[in-house]
């Protein structure tokens, strides 16, 4: 019923904000993996990756891919903060409390941000915010172009450092056997800490990827992190190539549903995947059977 | 001949590309104790799992007092009188003593306090009459043991499935968890145990069942079983010196 | 029976709070930290209780408050007969919710997702339904008399809440005095073992999740019928997923009274935050956030846990706090 | 028994409940001591409507200021306001009216909001509590018969019918170059109801409807959107959204180059406002809205603008309907001669108020509503927001259609 002129720039487009969305589920799947838990944290902890994108780039006028660079290592020494000295101690090795941890963090990071920053809703105009690259009659916005291409080149960046350093292959140890990897000497808190930072500094990349056509004020990380969740479940809670897949489906599924039965009831399609996926398929689509 | 109390009939398990149980039959008569044994990864556990619910068979059938059991859940077979202990104890952490055994107790008894009572009274028979109040997770390795056994024991089952209730014990546990295991049988429940202190099997057991990798290689009275050269085979390695040392003693 | 004994005393001294002088606002105030103390004991039941941690009960907050609201609204029904169908419908979305994830075996993080995601289905096909007037909402007539279930006087409302309270409360208390009780904790503290024991742990978690729903349904009913307007996102918003796991774990999870105190130390906290600070936005829901984290690292069995301990380390000079032994 | 539970602030510290001891201080009151009439302004300020809340509070406190420079009201003496935070819910609105009215409030103004602005009509109803509406367009709030609730703006039917009537002076003026429509509304309470309303009476105005979007708060991407209404190809796109969204909309429609005939907003959450034409003038430009807005050929109202631009804030539609109801309260309080509440509705029902700064005329109420109150079309015009119609306010002539 509708013509392609419309269906391929849909496709496309939703490919594009699948990427994005795919970088956030990778931090998030990562951290999955390797603990055990949903980081209830993670909406909130973007959030605070956008506002540090928007800032760099306000008050030090330093461009928002340039800062990708700076912020990336700066939100994995915060990532492996929390998980070191906050989640990990207070959570008592209890997956449940990891679950209430978490929130209350997502709690007291989005609040904190509100009482900072008040709940204006800020944006940053550079200059390539508008450029287009016309694709099959459509366009689509440079910004976006380019945050596909990195979301790829970080997760194989990530996929690389899981395969070929020794931190990966600890945590790679850590994910599968946790017991078996502590009897091998291998420090479990600091692996837990590592992985969290990693799946933060993720966010942080995400974040700069985001901030050139998008907005960002307190509450803004929640409109990302359902999806995520769904993202993560359906690539298979853990798995990275799940995730970037998951996540450029979901994209395109979003984009399409929206398209056919409008944009409110197309968020649904995406909970209807995620809740039937988890009755049906908890390891995911990618994920290996339990 | 009447039909045995337990009757496992060429069930057979296998996980992804493993064959965990591999068309396995044996029995348990009423009033005995029958022991389980094989080498580790022989499969026993995966065994018990399915014969008390816990793990559906691909193949085979389980009967129980001469009906087809096979696939009930757990907490069907529990109310048809076959309780189970686990080889890592599974106590409620969080609940005292008395509460544990309560809740075995609950399958007999539907009020509160007739429960409790139960409880209380199985837990001084297991020797556990002190600790009453105190928290499950505060008992040592030896207690949680017994309190696996009483709370078992409390819904009053006709076939006791002991997984491996001895190990991790020190001798002289060893030794005051033995008559208890005797006691039990006393009380006319029948037993199934899987069993790597071989020095138990031989001196509890009537009736011996070898399992080894995921077969039954052997079977009979526990003398005879641990002569059986395929027995030593598959013990060959270092569960061969632990058999011979048995056999000795 | 010392502790039905304890419920009679507590509701008694809350019962007499309009007899003071009171004003309104704090009638007013002490409304809303029972209903969200009713819907924080509905999550108790199921995640206190039965360890099933629910981070979707809006689901059923907002479901009672819908079939409330709606019925009434656009059927004619008499409020008292949509105040119950509100708890039944609850019940019932909570049995449905309960049969589909616990029959796929769903535990821990994978049950708190799916509640949460159930929530946002609701909460996004309520505002876009018809039925619930979309995302106009719905309002209730203002009508203050009894057949309607409104009251001219803040003071009914709040024996109304306070009853439903006193019923959670004693709800809990059976809870803790039943087999059902017993099989639900033993589910909740090791699964196998309680199967093991001949415990229906579907059936047993499926009864837990309906009677959650039943109760954190009632305060969406009151909700409902107290301020006479709803959205979607006040019905099934996160908001009151948080704050009724918030109240329950705070108070302390899986005791009768975690709940009640839960909600009114959160609520105060919220009040004295506002107060010391001004305006400060955000700055009370930091003070929530910090209370959630710092009982789970410090107090694991809520305030009710630290009451505990003060009166065992009073009563007799114990060796062993059970707090940390349980927590082991 | 609702008599009896106290009106006094010394009856709190009798409670012996708990929870009281939090209660003590609330609400936040810049107590004064002596003569004067306590006012009530409530606002969310805290919470998914803060920003407007803030906004909308700074206005009350402006007007405040500048009365009680003025010495108050007239045999009174100075107002004091009891500020109140709302939390962007009902019942945060609804503890507030509680609390105000046990702080001995003459009267509330403020609400923000159509969810809070009905919460908070009905709990000052129980006390008989003038309350003045700010900005709350469902029109629920002014006809369920509260004798004590006013609203001095403009509700959705008398919005919908000024923004159509309009629409259709500025497309008979131009010759009739527009045709179709397409609605893009977000899915609460005021999109939808809005939506609504257009799809009601735009047919029957000669305009065909090729679709209406709904899409939820927040939307992360428009593209979609932008794509139906590209292939679509309408002459006059309709959007009726919160600031976010309809920030996002916009630059999404000039990154696609859709340049319908024309962006005709109704309540643009971002049209005329002078903080999305000050960021992206290039998204703004030649959007028309049809929203509140001030008279500007009113001194009062530039002059309030000058001071709102000076303290770095920007000049919103919260501020001055705030303003100016604050002024209009404070008009009735004098006129009542008293802070009693029955004068004041009194006072307030015989309104005929000229010292704000909305285009409306003298104040006058019927059954709660003020006939005057409309809203006017604005234009981003060369970087500032014109008003466009009526053309007894107009500041510039409409530039329709959009040069290519």
């Amino acid at each position: 019923m509708l013509s392609p002129v419309i269906l391929i720039p849909a496709i496309l487009n939703g490919l594009l904000t699948g990427a994005v969305y795919a970088l956030i589920a990778l931090g998030l799947t990562l951290i999955y993996g390797v603990l055990h838990i949903i980081n209830f944290a993670h909406g909130a902890l973007l959030t605070a990756a956008l506002f540090a994108a928007y800032f760099t780039q306000k008050l030090f006028g330093i461009d928002p891919y340039l800062a990708a660079f700076a912020l990336a290592p700066l939100f994995f020494v915060l990532g492996y903060a929390l998980q070191r000295f906050v989640i990990g101690p207070a959570s008592h090795g209890d997956d449940r409390n990891m679950l209430l941890v978490t929130l209350g963090l997502a709690v007291i990071i989005e609040n904190a941000l509100l009482y900072a920053f008040h709940a204006d809703t800020r944006t940053i105009d550079v200059r390539y915010s508008f450029e287009t690259i016309a694709v099959g009659g459509s366009f689509l916005a440079l910004p976006r172009v380019i945050g596909l291409g990195a979301v790829l080149i970080v997760a194989l960046l990530l996929w690389a450092l899981l395969r070929l350093t020794d931190t990966g292959k600890a945590i790679r140890a850590v994910a599968k056997e946790k017991l078996g990897a502590e009897l091998s000497g291998i420090d479990v808190a600091h692996i837990y800490a590592m992985t969290f930072g990693l799946g933060t500094a993720c966010l942080a990349v995400a974040a700069c990827l985001l901030i050139p056509t998008y907005y960002v004020n307190p509450h803004v990380g929640n409109a990302f992190v359902l999806v995520a969740f769904t993202i993560v479940v359906l690539g298979g809670m853990g798995s990275v190539p799940g995730a970037l897949i998951g996540g450029l489906f979901i994209g395109v599924v979003e984009s399409l549903s929206g398209l056919y039965l409008g944009e409110s009831l197309g968020q649904i399609g995406i909970f209807l995947i995620f809740i039937l996926v988890l009755l049906v398929r908890p390891s995911g689509l990618f994920g290996e059977r339990a | 001949m009447a039909e045995p109390l337990l009757t496992v009939r060429n069930v057979s398990k296998h996980f992804g590309g493993l064959q965990a149980v591999d068309a396995a039959t044996l029995f348990a008569e009423e009033g005995r104790i029958t022991a389980l044994i094989g080498p580790n990864g022989a499969g026993k556990t995966t065994l018990f799992a399915m014969i008390s619910g816990f793990v559906r068979p691909d193949a085979g059938s389980v009967r129980y007092e001469g009906c087809d059991i096979t696939g009930a859940p757990p907490h069907e077979l529990a109310r048809l009188g076959i309780a189970r202990t686990f080889q890592i104890v599974q106590p409620f952490a969080g609940l005292t003593v008395r509460e544990n055994i309560a809740v075995g107790a609950h399958m007999r008894h539907r009020g509160r306090n007739a429960a409790l009572a139960a409880a209380t009274a199985i837990a001084r028979e297991m020797g556990l009459g002190d600790m009453l109040d105190q928290p499950a997770a505060a008992l040592t390795v030896a207690g949680r043991k017994r309190l696996e056994l009483a709370r078992a024991l409390a819904t009053q089952p006709k076939l006791l499935l002991l997984d491996e209730v001895l190990a991790g014990l020190n001798p002289s546990e060893i030794r005051d968890v033995v008559p208890v295991i005797r006691a039990i049988q006393a009380r006319g429940v029948s037993i199934m145990m899987i069993e790597h202190v071989m020095q138990a099997v031989m001196s509890l057991s009537e009736h011996v069942f070898v399992l080894a990798e995921g077969r039954i290689i052997a079977q009979g009275p526990p003398e005879g079983v641990s002569a059986d050269p395929r027995v030593i085979e598959a013990y060959l390695g270092h569960g061969a010196a632990k058999l011979t040392a048995a056999g000795a003693a | 029976m010392r502790r039905l004994a304890m419920i009679v005393l507590v509701v008694a001294v809350l019962a007499a709070v309009p007899f003071t002088e009171a004003s309104n606002a704090v009638l007013n105030f002490l409304v809303v930290a029972l209903l969200i103390a009713l819907a924080g004991q509905g999550w108790n039941v199921l995640g206190g209780y039965g360890g099933q941690y629910s981070f979707g009960h809006a689901a059923f907050f907002g479901t009672g408050a819908y079939v409330t609201a709606v019925l009434q609204v656009r059927y004619g029904v008499n409020a008292w007969l949509a105040f119950a169908l509100g708890i039944a419908a609850g019940a019932l979305v909570g049995a449905v919710i309960g049969a589909l994830t616990f029959r796929s075996g769903l535990r821990g993080s994978y049950f708190a997702l799916v509640t949460l995601a159930f929530a946002e289905v609701l909460r996004i096909v309520a505002s876009v339904a018809p039925i619930t007037g979309a995302g106009v909402g719905t309002l209730i007539k203002l009508d203050l008399r009894h057949e309607a279930l409104q009251f001219q006087s803040r003071a009914v409302f709040y024996w109304a809440i306070l009853g439903l309270v006193a019923l959670s409360l004693v709800i809990a208390w059976a809870i803790e005095h039943s087999r059902f009780g017993a099989w639900l904790t033993a589910v909740r503290e090791n699964e196998d073992a309680a199967r093991a024991l001949g415990v229906d742990a579907t059936r047993v978690k499926l009864g837990a999740m309906t009677l959650s729903a039943a109760i954190t349904a009632a305060a969406g009913c009151f909700y409902a019928q107290y301020f006479l307007f709803i959205d979607a996102g006040i019905a099934y918003g996160p908001w009151i997923s948080v704050e009724a796991l918030l109240t329950a774990i705070i108070g302390g999870a899986g005791t009768i009274f975690g709940p009640l105190f839960g909600a009114l130390l959160v609520r105060l906290l919220g009040e004295a935050a506002r107060l010391v600070t001004g305006d400060a936005p955000g700055l009370d829901l930091v003070i929530y956030g910090a209370a959630l984290v710092l009982v789970v690292a410090f107090a694991p069995r809520g305030l009710m846990g630290i009451v505990a301990d003060i009166r065992s380390a009073f009563r007799r000079p114990a060796p062993r706090p059970t707090a940390e032994a349980a927590g082991g | 028994m609702p008599d009896r539970i106290g009106l006094s602030r010394r009856s709190f510290l009798m409670s012996s409940a708990a929870g009281t001891a939090g209660m003590l201080a609330m609400p936040a009151v810049l107590r004064a001591q002596g003569a004067g009439v306590k006012l009530g302004v409530l606002h969310p300020v805290t919470g998914a409507l803060s920003y407007s809340g803030q906004q909308g509070r700074l206005g009350a406190t402006i007007a405040v200021e500048e009365l009680n420079a003025a010495g108050g009201i007239k045999g009174l003496g100075k107002i004091e306001p009891v500020l109140g935070d709302a939390q962007s819910t009902p019942d945060g609105g609804t503890a507030e009216v509680e609390k105000m009215n046990s702080a001995g409030v003459a009267a509330i103004v403020g609400g923000y909001g159509s969810s809070i602005c009905l919460a908070v009509s009905q709990a000052a109803s129980r006390y008989d509590l003038p309350y003045m509406v700010d900005v709350g367009v469902t029109d629920a709030i002014v006809t369920r018969g509260l004798k004590n609730t006013f609203r001095f703006g403009p509700g959705f039917g008398v919005i919908a019918k000024t923004a159509l009537d309009n629409l259709v002076t500025l497309n008979d003026q131009a010759g009739k170059p527009a045709k179709t429509v397409m609605i893009v509304h977000e899915d609460s309470a005021f999109g939808s109801g809005l939506a609504k309303l257009l799809n009601d009476q735009l047919p029957a105005r000669g305009f065909q409807i090729l679709e209406t979007i709904p899409h939820p708060t927040p939307t992360r991407d428009f593209n979609n959107v932008v794509l139906k209404i590209k292939a679509a190809n309408p002459d006059i796109v309709i959007p009726a959204d919160y600031y976010n969204e309809y920030v996002l909309l916009a630059r999404t429609m000039l990154q696609q180059q859709v340049r319908p005939k024309a962006i005709y907003s109704v309540l643009g959450g971002a049209a005329s406002s002078y903080k999305f034409v000050k960021e992206f003038p290039d998204a703004a430009k030649y959007i028309m809205d049809c929203n509140h807005w001030f008279d500007p050929r009113n001194a009062k109202a530039l002059a309030l603008k000058k001071k709102v631009e000076a303290q770095g804030q920007f000049f919103t539609y919260e501020v001055f309907m705030n303003y100016s109801a604050v002024l209009l309260v404070a008009d009735a309080i004098e006129k009542a001669g008293a802070a009693d509440r029955a004068k004041i509705i009194a006072a307030l029902e015989g309104s005929t108020f000229v010292g704000h700064v909305m285009p409306y005329g003298p104040t006058k109420f019927v059954n709660g509503q003020n006939q005057g109150a409309a809203p006017v079309n604005t234009q981003v015009l060369e970087n500032d927001i014109q008003v466009i119609f009526p053309a007894a306010f107009a500041s510039s002539k409409p530039v329709f259609p959009m040069p290519a």
